[in-house]
Order: C-alpha cells, then sequence, then structure tokens
C-alpha cells in the first residue's frame, strides 16, 4: 500500500501509466473505434490529401486513406510488434542471464562473452546489419531487434542473480536439496523480477520508436501496413502543405513511447534501492 | 592510472575480438556466395571462381578469419561493391563529421541535462520536477527523423534562421584540417567567419540528436543528485557552513556527474544510432548517411564496416570515459 | 575558571520540534532545554533515536527538510538562532560562530574532491574574511600540525579514502577549529572509531578545549565517554531532556528513574545487567506527560498529565521527575 | 552581479550575432552550380550503364555520335559522320580532327578501339548492348581518324548504342591497370576523358559529392555559351523533401528529374525556382512473371491490366504528370501504334476475366507478390493501388519492399524473379530496342529488362527481323506488329511514359531537356544573378 501511495505521488509515473492503460485500450477496442477495417487499407484516390475534417479526423494520407483510422489501427501493430521483440529477449535473455549468473563454468563466461560483443555495438547500428543480411520485412526487423536486445536482460539478471546468489537463503535451499532449476526459477527469478519488469516497460518505448526509425529506413512493416513510422516515411515528401499525414503518426509514436518511458522511469524510481531513500 | 589503462584496454579486447568474428560470420556465412556479389552481375563461373581465390574464400574458415583479422588491422575494411573503392577511406572522410556531431549534441546534452537534472533534484517531487520529467522523457520518445524534418521546416524554411541543410556552406572553403572537426579547427586557427557558418550547420542536427541524450543526462543527474544529497558529507558540509549553493552545484553536482560519466558511453551509442536518420535527413555528410546509402544500395560490404567501425569507436569511447572516470574518482582506478 | 554566575554561552530552551512524515507530524523534540557554560565540556547523553542529532541540527539551523521548530528558543549569546534568516545561519554560526565534528569520519569526506580542496574551499582564517590560498592553507597546515595529523604538510593533496578514520576524524577536528570558534558541537565523534582510536581522540578533543577555551557541546550514547571528558551532562529521553548537572552527581546519584536504569545498563557498574523493559515510544504518538512514563517502575497519574517542571534538588543538577517535585514539596 | 549581466548582454549578443547574420543563405558565388542529382555508384563509365551515369558520361567523356533535344535526334560528336555497308555489317567513322583529352594528349581512333576493347572486355554496363554482335577483334583503326566496326550479324540498332560508350584516355589508363582489370579500380574515382568539364578527384566522394570544373579547351569550344558554368558542385541529398526545400531555400540549383508531383505547384509558387517539365521517353512497367503459375494464364494477366485504377494514379496521384503509354514502346516514339487502345480500368472485366482463368485451370486463389523499390515512393503507391482493386475481384496481394539490386539478381532465374514487380524503362539508346526488343525478345531471358519471362516464337522473330532492317518504315511496321501481340498477351501491365520533373532554381539559364542523361548537359547552361 505504501508503495502504490508513493507511486501516486509521482506525477509524470501516473500520467505514463495513464496513456499506456489509453493506448492498450484503444489497441484493444480498435476494431470498435474504426468499425470500417478497410478504411485502413483502402481509400479513395479522390480524396487524397484531404485536411483533417469532420469526416476524416486527421485528414487523408497520399492514397486517400484516413489517417484517424490507420493511427488508431497502428496502435495494434505497434504494441505487437513491442511486445513481441521484448518477449523474444525475455526469453533469451533472463534464462542465459540466470544460467550465467548461477553457474560458474565455461559457459557462464562463454554467454557472459557474447552478451559483451552484443552490448559493444549501438543496437540500431546492429539490428540494421542484421536485417540488412536476414532480409527485408518485419520479421526479420523484429528478429533483429530481439537479438539484439537479450544482452540487456541477460546483463541485468546476471548481475542481480550474482548477489542475490550468495544470499543465505540459497544456501538453505541447496542444503535441502532443491534442485538448481527450481532454486534458479521458483526462488531466485521473483528477486530479479523487478529489474526485468522495468527493462521490459522501458523497453518497449524503445523497441517502438527504434521499430519507427526501422520503418523510416525502409527495413521493417511493409505497405500498405498502417505502421506509424512507415506512414511517416509514406508521407514525408507531401510536407509541409499535408502535415497532417506526417504528424498524427508521429505525435502517436510520441505519446506511446512518452508513456512506456514514464512509467518505466517510475518504476525503477520505486524498485530501485539506490532512490529508495530518497525523500 | 598508466596500470589502470592498461587494464581497462585488456578488458576491452575480448569484446572487440567478439566484434570480429561476429561481423566476420555475417560477410562470410550469411550471404549466399560473397564471391558471386563481389564478381558483379553478368559475372562468368570462372570469375567467380577466380574471385574466390583472390579473396581467399577457398581457404579453411579458420584461415579466412586470420586473414579478415590482418585485413582489419591494416584497416583494410575491402572494397564496396559499389564505388569499387576501399571502404576504410570513405569511412575514414565522413569519420570526422560523424564525430563532431556526435560530440557537439552531447556537449549540448550535458550543458542543459546536468542543470535540468540538478534543479529537478532540488526541487524533487515539485511541479518543475514532474515537468522536466515529462519533457525530457519526451525527447527520448520522440522520433528524432520526424523531429528532423518539423525542425527544418520551422527554423529553416519559415524563419530563415538556420541553414537546411550539410556542414558548410558550399563554395566556402573549409577550416584548415587539423582535428578534422570544424568547429574546433576554425576556433583553432581564429576563423570566426567559419567558425559561425560551421555552427550554425551543426545547430540543428545537434538539437535533434541531442534530445535522447538529454533526456538519460537530466535523468541521470537527478538520480545522482537525489543520491548524494542523502550522503554524509553533504549534511556535514551543510554543519559545517558551507554555502548551499556550494554544497549542491559544486559539491553534490560534481559526485552525480562523475556518476554519470559513466552513462555517456552508453549514451554515444544511443547518438550514433539515431545519427542514421538524422544525417540522411539534414544531408550531413557523415558514417551515418553512409550507411543510409549503403543499405539503400544493399552495399553490405560497407554496412558491416560501419558496423564494426561504429563497434570500435564506441569502444574507445567507452574505454575514454572510464579513464576520465577514474580520473574523476580516485577510488575506482584501485578497485579495478 | 568556570564562573558559577557567567552566562552561558548557549542555551536552548524549551525547545520543540517537529517533523512532518508520510505518517503525520512526528515531534522529535519536546520542551527540551540545556545550557553549555564558557570553557565547559557539556555531554548531552541518551540512546539512539532520542533526538540528540536533531537537537545538534536544530542550533545549526539544518533541520529536516519537512522540520520546523514549533516552539523554544535556541540562544547563542544574545542572539536566538531560530530567529536568524538562513544565510546568517550559514556565514556567521556555522563553521564560524559554532565549529561541527560530525559521527562518522569515513562518510563525511567528500570522495572526489582532494582533502585541501575540500577544507580550504569553507575556511575563513580568523579575521581576514578575503584570506590569499596560500595564507589559508598555511593556517590549516598548523591546524592539522595541532591535530597531530602525521605528515600534515602532504596532507591536502590526497584523497580522503587514504587516510585511515582517526586521522580523517583528525582532519574533520581541524576544520570545525578552522575559524577558531567558540563553541565545538561533536555529534558522537568517535562512534565509529576503534576503541584505541577512540581514547586518542577523547585525550586530543580535551587538550584542544582546554587550551583554546572552547565550550564543547558532547552528544554520545556513551555514559563511560562523558564520565572520561565531560563537566557537565544533559540526559534526554525520546526528545525530552530529563535530567541534568555536573557529571560526578549525576554519575553519582541519578535523580531520574531513566537515568538510573541506564546507569544500571552500563556493563561497567551494574552489579548485574539490568534492562529496561518496554520500548522506546514512536514520537508520532508519544505518550501524554513526561514521556517515560509507560516504562517507569515509579510511574503515577500524574505522570502522564503532563511534563513536570524543572526542579533542581541540589544546586546546578536539574531534573524533571513528579517524584521530585513530590520531594520538594514536601 | 554586473558582472553576470554584462556576461549574459555579450552572451546573447554573440548568439545573435552567429543566428542571426545572413551568412551563407542563398550567398553564393556566380559561376557555380549547385546540381543536387543522384551520383553514379562509380565513376567508370565502361562499367555503370544507368541514367546517373550518363548525367556524369555526358559531360566528362565525349562519344562518337551524341543524343540532342527532345524527341532526341542523334548527332555526330567526336565523329564527323559515318557510313555502313549495304550488308549492314561494316561500320565506319571519320573522326574529326584536333581533340584533345584532358591532358592535352591528341583523340585518335587508337583510343576509339581500345574503349570499345576494354567495354567489350570487362563486359559490363552498356557492354550488353553490343556483346551479341560485336567481338573486341572487329573494332580497327586502318588511320589516325577512322574507325571501323565489323559487326557479326545485322544489328540496325548500333548507331543508336553508338552514344553509350564513352571514349577514354589510353595513356591516363594504361599506367593504372592493376591485374588485368583495365584500369577499373582506378577509374572508379578518376576520369581519362575529353569532355566539357573536368573531374576534380580530390573532391570526388562516393554517392556523395564531386566537382567538375569547366574544360575551356574543349573541341567543340564555348562559343555558344558565353556565360557558361565554370564549376558544377555535384551533391547527392539523400532526401527528398530536403533537397526540395533546398532548391526553394536557394541553397542548391537543381534537384533530380523525379519531383513528386504534389511538390510540383509548391516549387513553381516559389520565388526562387521552378519546374521544367518534359515529356521524357521512360515507360513505367508492373511486371508479371509470366512463367508462374496463375500469371502464365493470359486471362489472369489480362485481369491484372484490367484491375488498375491508371486514371486514379495517373490524374489523381501524379496530377498529370505523367502520360498513359498502352504498350512497352513509348508513345512519343516510332513504333508504338498510334491506335492501340490501352487497357481500361473495368473491375468488372477483371472479374469475369479471373474468373474464365479459374475455368482453366489456374490457380487464381493463390496470394501473389509485388515487389517494390522502397525508396521510390511511386512503386508503393501503384503496388497499393493495385492491390486495393485487386482485392475487390478477389485477388491477394502482398507487398514486398525491396531494392534495385536485389531485384536485378532475382531476375536471373524464373524462379527467383518476383511474381511481379515494379519498375521504369528509361532511355538508354532512342530506339525501339532499348524497350521492346530487349523485353520480350526471348533470348534476352535473365536481364531485368526480360524479367516477364515472355516468350512468343512470332514476337521473337518480328523483333530479330526488325534488328536487321535499315528501312525505318518497314521496322516501324514489325515494332507495332510486335507492340499489339505483347500488348494482347498482357505480357505486362505498363502505365505511363514519364513527365520529368526537374526542379531548377530561377538562376539557371538554357536547360534543355533530353532522354539521354535527363538534361543535366552543362555545356549548355548558363548561370544568371
Amino acid at each position: 500500500m505504501l508503495i502504490l501511495k508513493k507511486f501516486l505521488r509521482d506525477i509524470p509515473a501516473v500520467l505514463g501509466l495513464l496513456i499506456i492503460s489509453a493506448v492498450c485500450f484503444i489497441a484493444a477496442f480498435a476494431p470498435v473505434i474504426v468499425p470500417d477495417a478497410d478504411a485502413v487499407y483502402f481509400g479513395n484516390i479522390i480524396n487524397r490529401l484531404q485536411p483533417p475534417s469532420a469526416e476524416y479526423w486527421f485528414g487523408t494520407d497520399n492514397l486517400g486513406r484516413d489517417v484517424f483510422a490507420r493511427v488508431i489501427v497502428g496502435t495494434r501493430g505497434a504494441l505487437t510488434v513491442a511486445l513481441t521483440v521484448v518477449t523474444l529477449a525475455i526469453a533469451i535473455g533472463v534464462p542465459a542471464g540466470l544460467y550465467a549468473g548461477y553457474s560458474n563454468g565455461w559457459g557462464s563466461e562463454i554467454i557472459m562473452r557474447v552478451t559483451d560483443v552484443f552490448l559493444a555495438v549501438p543496437q540500431l547500428i546492429l539490428a540494421l546489419a542484421i536485417a540488412q543480411l536476414m532480409g527485408r520485412g518485419l520479421e526479420s526487423a523484429m528478429a533483429a531487434l530481439a537479438l539484439t536486445y537479450w544482452p540487456f536482460f541477460c546483463r541485468t539478471v546476471y548481475g542481480e542473480v550474482r548477489r542475490v546468489r550468495n544470499a543465505l537463503f540459497v544456501e538453505a535451499l541447496q542444503g535441502l536439496g532443491a534442485s538448481t532449476s527450481r532454486i534458479l526459477f521458483v526462488h531466485v527469478l521473483p528477486n530479479v523480477a523487478s529489474p526485468i519488469i522495468v527493462r521490459a516497460t522501458i523497453g518497449m518505448g524503445f523497441t517502438i520508436l527504434t521499430t519507427a526509425v526501422l520503418g523510416f529506413l525502409g527495413i521493417g512493416a511493409a505497405p500498405p501496413s498502417p505502421d506509424w513510422g512507415l506512414a511517416i516515411a509514406e508521407s514525408r515528401e507531401y510536407l509541409p502543405e499535408s502535415w497532417w499525414a506526417v504528424t498524427f503518426p508521429g505525435l502517436a509514436i510520441l505519446v506511446t513511447v512518452l508513456g512506456f518511458n514514464l512509467f518505466g522511469d517510475g518504476l525503477r524510481d520505486l524498485v530501485d534501492p539506490r532512490l529508495r531513500r530518497s525523500r | 592510472m598508466t596500470r589502470f589503462v592498461l587494464r581497462r584496454l585488456l578488458l576491452a579486447l575480448p569484446a572487440l575480438f567478439g566484434l570480429l568474428v561476429l561481423t566476420f560470420i555475417m560477410l562470410r556465412v550469411l550471404p549466399h556466395d560473397p564471391s558471386a556479389a563481389l564478381a558483379g552481375e553478368n559475372a562468368t563461373p570462372e570469375q567467380i571462381a577466380a574471385v574466390r581465390k583472390a579473396y581467399g574464400f577457398d581457404e579453411p574458415i579458420w584461415k579466412q578469419f586470420v586473414i579478415y583479422v590482418g585485413q582489419v588491422a591494416r584497416a583494410d575494411l575491402g572494397n564496396s561493391i559499389i564505388s569499387n573503392r576501399p571502404v576504410a577511406s570513405d569511412i575514414a572522410w565522413r569519420l570526422p563529421a560523424t564525430i563532431e556531431l556526435t560530440f557537439a549534441s552531447l556537449l549540448f546534452a550535458a550543458l542543459v541535462g546536468i542543470p535540468l537534472g540538478t534543479m529537478a533534484a532540488v526541487w524533487h517531487n515539485s511541479p518543475f520536477d514532474h515537468a522536466m520529467r515529462i519533457v525530457t522523457v519526451g525527447g527520448l520518445a520522440i522520433a528524432s527523423f520526424w523531429f528532423a524534418i518539423i525542425l527544418q521546416i520551422v527554423f529553416s524554411m519559415d524563419l530563415g534562421w538556420l541553414p537546411l541543410r550539410s556542414r558548410y556552406p558550399e563554395g566556402m572553403p573549409p577550416p584548415t584540417a587539423i582535428t578534422g572537426l570544424y568547429l574546433v579547427d576554425s576556433l583553432i586557427t581564429l576563423r570566426f567567419d567559419q567558425f559561425a557558418a560551421a555552427f550554425k550547420h551543426i545547430v540543428m542536427p545537434a538539437f535533434t540528436l541531442s534530445l535522447g541524450g538529454l533526456a538519460s543526462i537530466a535523468r541521470f543527474t537527478r538520480a545522482g543528485v537525489l543520491e548524494t544529497m542523502q550522503k554524509d558529507f553533504v549534511h556535514y558540509a551543510e554543519a559545517a557552513g558551507y554555502a548551499r549553493k556550494r554544497i549542491i552545484w559544486v559539491y553534490v553536482l560534481r559526485n552525480s556527474v562523475v556518476a554519470a560519466t559513466t552513462q555517456i558511453g552508453l549514451l554515444f551509442g544511443a547518438l550514433i544510432s539515431s545519427a542514421v536518420a538524422v544525417e540522411a535527413i539534414f544531408d550531413w555528410p557523415g558514417v551515418g548517411s553512409y550507411a543510409v546509402s549503403a543499405i539503400l544500395t544493399s552495399d553490405y560490404k560497407a554496412v558491416l564496416a560501419v558496423t564494426l567501425v561504429v563497434g570500435l569507436i564506441y569502444a574507445v569511447v567507452n574505454i575514454i570515459v572510464d579513464v576520465v572516470h577514474a580520473m574523476l574518482d580516485p577510488r575506482v582506478a584501485e578497485n579495478l | 575558571m568556570k564562573g558559577k554566575n557567567q552566562a552561558p554561552v548557549l542555551e536552548i530552551r524549551d525547545l520543540s520540534v517537529s517533523v512532518g512524515t508520510d505518517e503525520g507530524e512526528a515531534r522529535i523534540l519536546d520542551n527540551a532545554g540545556l545550557a553549555l557554560m564558557p570553557g565547559s565540556i557539556h555531554g548531552v547523553v541518551g540512546e539512539s533515536g532520542c533526538g540528540k542529532s536533531t537537537l545538534i541540527r536544530a542550533i545549526l539551523g539544518i533541520l529536516p527538510k519537512r522540520g520546523r521548530a514549533t516552539a523554544g528558543s535556541i540562544m547563542l549569546g544574545e542572539r536566538n538562532l531560530l530567529d536568524l534568516p538562513a544565510d546568517a545561519l550559514q556565514q556567521d554560526v556555522r563553521g564560524r560562530a559554532i565549529g561541527f565534528i560530525p559521527q562518522d569520519p569515513f562518510q563525511a569526506l567528500n570522495p572526489v574532491f582532494r582533502v585541501g580542496t575540500q577544507l580550504l574551499e569553507n575556511i575563513r582564517t580568523p579575521g581576514d574574511r578575503k584570506a590569499t590560498r596560500d595564507a589559508k592553507k598555511t593556517h590549516v597546515i598548523s591546524l592539522l600540525k595541532a591535530v597531530q595529523l602525521p605528515d600534515a604538510e602532504h596532507a591536502l593533496d590526497r584523497y580522503p579514502h587514504q587516510f585511515s578514520g582517526g586521522q580523517r576524524q583528525r582532519l574533520l577536528i581541524a576544520a570545525a577549529l578552522a575559524a577558531a570558534p567558540g563553541i565545538i558541537l561533536a555529534d558522537e565523534p568517535t562512534t565509529a572509531l576503534d576503541v584505541t582510536t577512540q581514547l586518542q581522540i577523547l585525550k586530543l578533543l580535551r587538550g584542544l578545549a582546554i587550551e583554546r577555551g572552547l565550550s564543547m557541546l558532547f552528544v554520545t550514547h556513551d555514559f563511560g565517554v562523558v564520565a572520561q571528558l565531560c563537566d557537565t551532562v544533559t540526559v534526554m529521553y525520546a526528545g525530552q531532556t530529563v535530567e541534568s548537572g555536573p557529571v560526578a552527581q549525576v554519575l553519582k546519584a541519578p535523580f531520574h528513574p531513566y537515568t538510573q536504569m541506564l546507569l544500571a545498563c552500563h556493563p561497567e557498574r551494574a552489579e548485574e545487567l539490568a534492562g529496561i523493559p518496554g520500548a522506546v515510544p514512536s514520537p508520532l504518538r508519544p505518550p501524554m506527560g513526561c514521556r517515560f512514563n509507560p516504562r517507569c517502575p515509579h510511574a503515577r497519574p500524574a505522570c502522564s498529565a503532563g511534563q513536570p517542571p524543572r526542579v533542581t534538588p541540589n544546586p546546578g543538577h536539574a531534573v524533571r521527575c513528579v517524584l521530585h517535585l513530590d520531594e520538594a514539596a514536601a | 552581479m554586473k558582472r553576470r549581466t554584462f556576461l549574459a548582454g555579450t552572451g546573447a549578443a554573440a548568439a545573435t550575432a552567429v543566428i542571426g547574420s545572413p551568412i551563407a543563405l542563398a550567398q553564393r558565388a556566380p559561376n557555380e552550380l549547385i546540381w543536387a542529382d543522384q551520383l553514379p555508384g562509380n565513376l567508370d563509365p565502361h562499367a555503370l550503364f544507368d541514367v546517373p551515369m550518363q548525367g556524369y558520361m555526358v559531360n566528362v567523356y565525349d562519344t562518337l555520335y551524341i543524343y540532342e533535344g527532345n524527341p532526341p535526334k542523334l548527332a555526330p560528336w567526336l565523329a564527323s559522320g559515318h557510313t555502313v555497308s549495304d550488308d549492314g555489317l561494316t561500320w565506319t567513322f571519320k573522326l574529326n580532327d584536333g581533340v584533345k583529352f584532358h591532358d592535352d594528349s591528341p583523340l585518335t581512333a587508337e583510343d576509339v578501339v581500345w574503349s570499345f576493347q576494354r567495354l567489350l572486355s570487362i563486359k559490363k554496363g552498356a557492354a550488353s548492348a553490343f556483346l551479341p554482335v560485336l567481338d573486341p577483334a572487329n573494332v580497327t583503326a586502318p588511320d589516325k581518324s577512322t574507325v571501323v566496326f565489323k559487326l557479326k550479324h545485322s544489328y540496325v540498332p548500333f548507331l543508336s548504342a553508338i552514344p553509350l560508350v564513352a571514349i577514354v584516355n589510353r595513356r591516363v589508363l594504361e599506367p593504372n591497370v592493376k591485374d588485368n582489370d583495365w584500369g577499373q579500380a582506378w577509374l572508379s574515382s578518376h576520369s581519362a576523358g575529353s569532355g566539357v568539364y573536368v573531374l576534380d578527384p580530390e573532391t570526388y566522394r562516393p554517392v556523395q559529392q564531386l566537382d567538375l570544373k569547366r574544360n575551356p579547351g574543349h573541341f567543340k569550344g564555348w562559343g555558344h555559351n558565353p556565360q557558361p558554368v565554370e564549376v558544377v558542385r555535384r551533391r547527392n541529398i539523400l532526401e527528398t523533401t530536403t533537397r526540395i526545400n533546398a532548391l526553394i531555400k536557394g541553397e542548391i540549383d537543381a534537384t533530380d528529374s523525379y519531383l513528386p508531383t504534389d511538390q510540383v505547384e509548391r516549387v513553381m509558387k516559389s520565388k526562387t525556382a521552378t519546374v521544367s517539365q518534359d515529356e521524357s521517353m521512360r515507360v513505367m512497367v508492373l511486371r508479371m512473371n509470366n512463367k508462374k503459375a496463375p500469371l502464365d494464364n493470359v486471362h489472369y494477366r489480362q485481369a491484372l491490366s484490367h484491375a488498375f485504377n491508371y486514371k486514379g494514379f495517373i490524374s489523381g496521384v501524379l496530377k498529370d504528370y505523367a502520360v498513359r503509354n498502352a504498350g512497352p514502346i513509348p508513345a512519343n516514339l516510332w513504333g508504338a501504334p498510334k491506335d492501340l487502345p490501352p487497357y481500361d480500368y473495368n473491375l468488372d472485366k477483371a472479374k469475369e476475366l479471373v474468373a474464365k482463368a479459374k475455368a482453366e485451370g489456374a490457380p487464381v486463389d493463390r496470394p501473389i507478390e509485388i515487389h517494390i523499390q522502397q525508396h521510390l515512393a511511386q512503386t508503393t503507391q501503384a503496388a497499393q493501388i493495385l492491390q486495393q482493386d485487386l482485392r475487390r475481384i478477389g485477388v491477394t496481394l502482398n507487398i514486398v519492399p525491396n531494392l534495385w539490386p536485389q531485384l536485378v539478381s532475382s531476375t536471373a532465374k524464373p524462379e527467383t524473379t518476383p511474381d511481379m514487380w515494379v519498375h521504369w524503362v528509361s532511355t538508354y539508346f532512342v530506339d525501339p530496342e532499348n524497350w521492346i526488343g530487349q523485353m520480350y525478345d526471348s533470348s534476352f531471358h535473365g536481364t531485368w529488362k526480360a524479367s516477364c519471362w515472355y516468350k512468343n516464337d512470332k514476337v521473337d522473330t518480328l523483333l530479330r527481323e526488325a534488328r536487321r532492317h535499315s528501312d525505318q518504315a518497314k521496322r516501324t511496321a514489325l515494332y507495332e506488329e510486335a507492340s499489339r501481340i505483347v500488348v494482347a498477351e498482357a505480357a505486362d501491365i505498363w502505365i505511363y511514359n514519364t513527365i520529368e520533373l526537374r526542379g531548377l532554381s530561377n538562376r539557371v539559364k538554357g536547360f534543355q531537356f533530353t532522354p539521354v542523361g535527363s538534361g543535366a548537359n552543362f555545356r549548355i547552361i548558363s548561370l544568371t544573378g
């Protein structure tokens, strides 16, 4: 309860949570908000690049499609991509980090050296190179992002496990004859859960942003997907006259990523023991 | 200190070696047959075989790796598939532009982010703190390529204050090359006209790039200041009658900045990443726009060379950051 | 030397301090009072959490963010420190009129600055406000010699972590002496040190106090230290000052039940190890009246009616306890 | 306090000075042209053969003949004229006297021979136009000013292709030959020509920039242009938006010639720049892989041809800055039948045709893929418009972003060639051979131009015959007949012939468009103001 009280006092974090809830709500009810699924993919060319109006709240794009409908439905794509990438990264990074943190052998050593290598190159650059070699498309962009993001989880978990490993209760459990995997997943994992959750929250925002950059560079979603980054890339030629086709997807990215980052920041403040003492 | 630097260099070696392995694998294994790609579109089987032999692709894989490491050591990153020129020289020409841009952004982010973060910590949980966090995190959340276009339209097209693109006016003789960084070189040679010209060109791209870094720096400074303010030496300084302003802006800040320096290495990576799109939009002749061209022309040799070079720079920056950190906080050097 | 009729250099009267917390107002100090006579060493003794540190922070005007003095006064000579504006406190009081020696020498020095930078930064040599750096340096080195720091000449170029705990405490003592203040506040300056070092530091403090005619307020939880060092002592319990008087008298014949029980806990003095039953009350919801009454074996209804007034059964030896109220009345 | 105020004041003043002074804004050297069009991938005129290379080559190198005007006409250049033997096999060119390379050495027939041998030996770029008919040994120089070509068989488009071959300076190149590469590595970033402009190799940065300086000693002289451009700074601005904004702002003098149609009005409205609009010879094609089911079914292909909203695309998206083109040959070139009706946008008909194809056993339910060139917005738009309409007739079309180099290498085999892809066929040489000849003659299978894998023996015969006849009337008839067949069989979907839109600053005078090289001929351009 005290934690909740503390969290509620952190206005930016609450704002972040509100944004995330709103974005998730929009994603979940996208078919209700935009009942005409065709509006997303099909437009009337005669109506292209219409400014915002009562009929088209965010105007229309270069093919006469409703920007509002595309931004709303794009929410689903953005969240799906972010969730997939973060989940994949967790699926690789957490077990690897648990193992490396818990064991002492050469396996652990190899995992951490591989992590070092992946962390030695800025993520986007590495993702670009990997996506370049794997071929284009959203799937390979997601794979590239997951492949470059797992080391962050691995590092985090590794550090926490090393810290917890020497705690007395683990020794006690070993004494009781618990198996290693049981100790790791049932007892150690909950202890490292909060940093993972913080990482994942911030990673969601970060992934949405990076995917947008990849979409902008043409290594991401394929048309006619209502992907936000792709929409900016496709519509930037119509600036500044037809500003709406670029501005609204851009704002969608800004607000969503802002939500995840603010919330993640707030969470970090709550769980980070370094800041716990602060007044 | 020398010992510290040497040990830090030693520690960086495995990661660098891994980077070589990684790029080697991507270079050799993933494209179906590099020799076919290298020989060109209309190559005959004999030509492909000749390329295979010339590049040593018929050697055992470990030997190829040794050859590769040797080439990299000689700064030979191969020839671009498109321009048929050494990738290394193309990158070398563009490197100063990117370094200048990223350092300018970093500097700007630090100059604004550190005071902002400190103020936010001093007025912790006040409306200013909340507003500062929302705004700076907003900077982190903004799609840089989108923001870059908006800046261009507002400040260059509408207001006409700043040049739209490029690093320097066309036709104007660039500053005497000393460091390769126009801002620095023009100052060294006391050519303020050149400095003003270069400065105007760097304002928008550097500002766009700095947004992400600014948020991180402000955040870390804020956390650092909050943490430092809990320390006994701050209470002691207060009790001993140090002026409060002095305690915060000299004492606390110095400690927080020391902690934040470790972040700068990571930030540099983020900056280089955003530089890819930002350079392309501002027509900044750096490594980022080179990477975009290389992606558009599928020049995978160039893409991998960029990966390798950026990785190397990143490693070097992080080593420098650690050394600076050790210089600022003498305990670090002794603990390694 | 110690004129009985002299006025105290520092006198705290009926000081109450509250600090706001998430769960409400905490009344950390409740009608606390003490007097520091010129040239004397006055001990403030009590368990942790009794408000000793808050007392010191109140004197120095550095209460926590949500803390404030709700009643009473702190008189430094003719001036009430509670009425002084913040910058006057910083300019004239902290580090000037009143020197401060912190509790933990390991944490009190900023690890990323050289010792010299830290000490010189804040130092004003007595009299001369705009002394040159060299003059300051000479002054500090002479002080470092006075506190018997080895290799005083080179100490300023070193970092804090390159000194031992005792050496660091000497540095801090030197810093406290720098502006030649008349009063020194020492906040458990020996707690963090090992026993042998402790003794050296106490000897040093005692010597310096005599040599320089300092008045010193010495906060500790250790009656043993009080016995070795102090002239007079004030005993605190849960934010209230319960008893004060010359050390010899208080030790020999404590009036207040708390003082008696506290002394009985001291291993060297106790014939059998006795604890004090019960626990220190929370400052959020303190007991009415004398805060010791829930644990006091002599408690009676009057105890919780209100805090007993200060009575002086012996000259110079005061106590706030209904038992002695009765004595005085009888 | 005072000091602080003072500092703040000076700081503000300095900032204003830096931000506010109009330095470097639209203040440019009078004789310098900044040309922001795409640069060729490298600078070897024999290794590359594309539109950016032509824009470079026409300035730095000379050719025996050149194209002039729009519609383009062949004109003698290095050669003063030529003769053809009656059997069409022996071509003899006479060279002008007094032509000098940039290093002042004379350009002789030997250089022409060496240049052709180089082209035919490295087998890149324009070599594909000559390899079927010309062996390196059959290019000879009987004297200093005569070059003789002996073709293996009659090939009338030979002359049209002659302007593709730059004459390079053998004396400069030979010392730079490494590993028998004909100096390719060196020439990739240097020049060895005789053209009207000279490359400054110090300024060359691949895909970024290069500077050209005027060659005052060019053999044609400069009498035609009293105010020639002294320095041409070619800059490649990656981002279209930036390029156009820079033009409007006066930072550059020319964009590429594919201005987004929505920006034309904006540029025209500006006080600084205008748009030159020229009908080119550049046909947009949606390719169909005729070897992959269901695209191997003629009715299915016809259905797709009826399912594209030509008017919506050309009038709506392109704002009529393009001309509907019924078949593969640009309508403004001979050989394109004038009366050939283009496919109309008719979804009912398309539906019927799909049903027909289905009845014939075509797997019409298979989703098909269309590959776009991701950085070319029009390819995306065309694909999405087709996608929308195909969905209405029950055909699923998936869009795959791709890039030119990958697409070209994928067209080597029918299995790897995409179901559909989008590209243009630009003017490399002005002859129907450049379009229908290389697109639908099955002997070109395996090249990107013939990537529909269309095979019709009748068409093969017609096209091969057209190459051999020197009589243009006869050739016209043959090409028209071939056109009717490929259109009837809906080998591909032909959309439009391009109107090239190049943004030009108002300083630029004398710009003249030619489909070959897109008007990047700096010799005739002058600058005012």
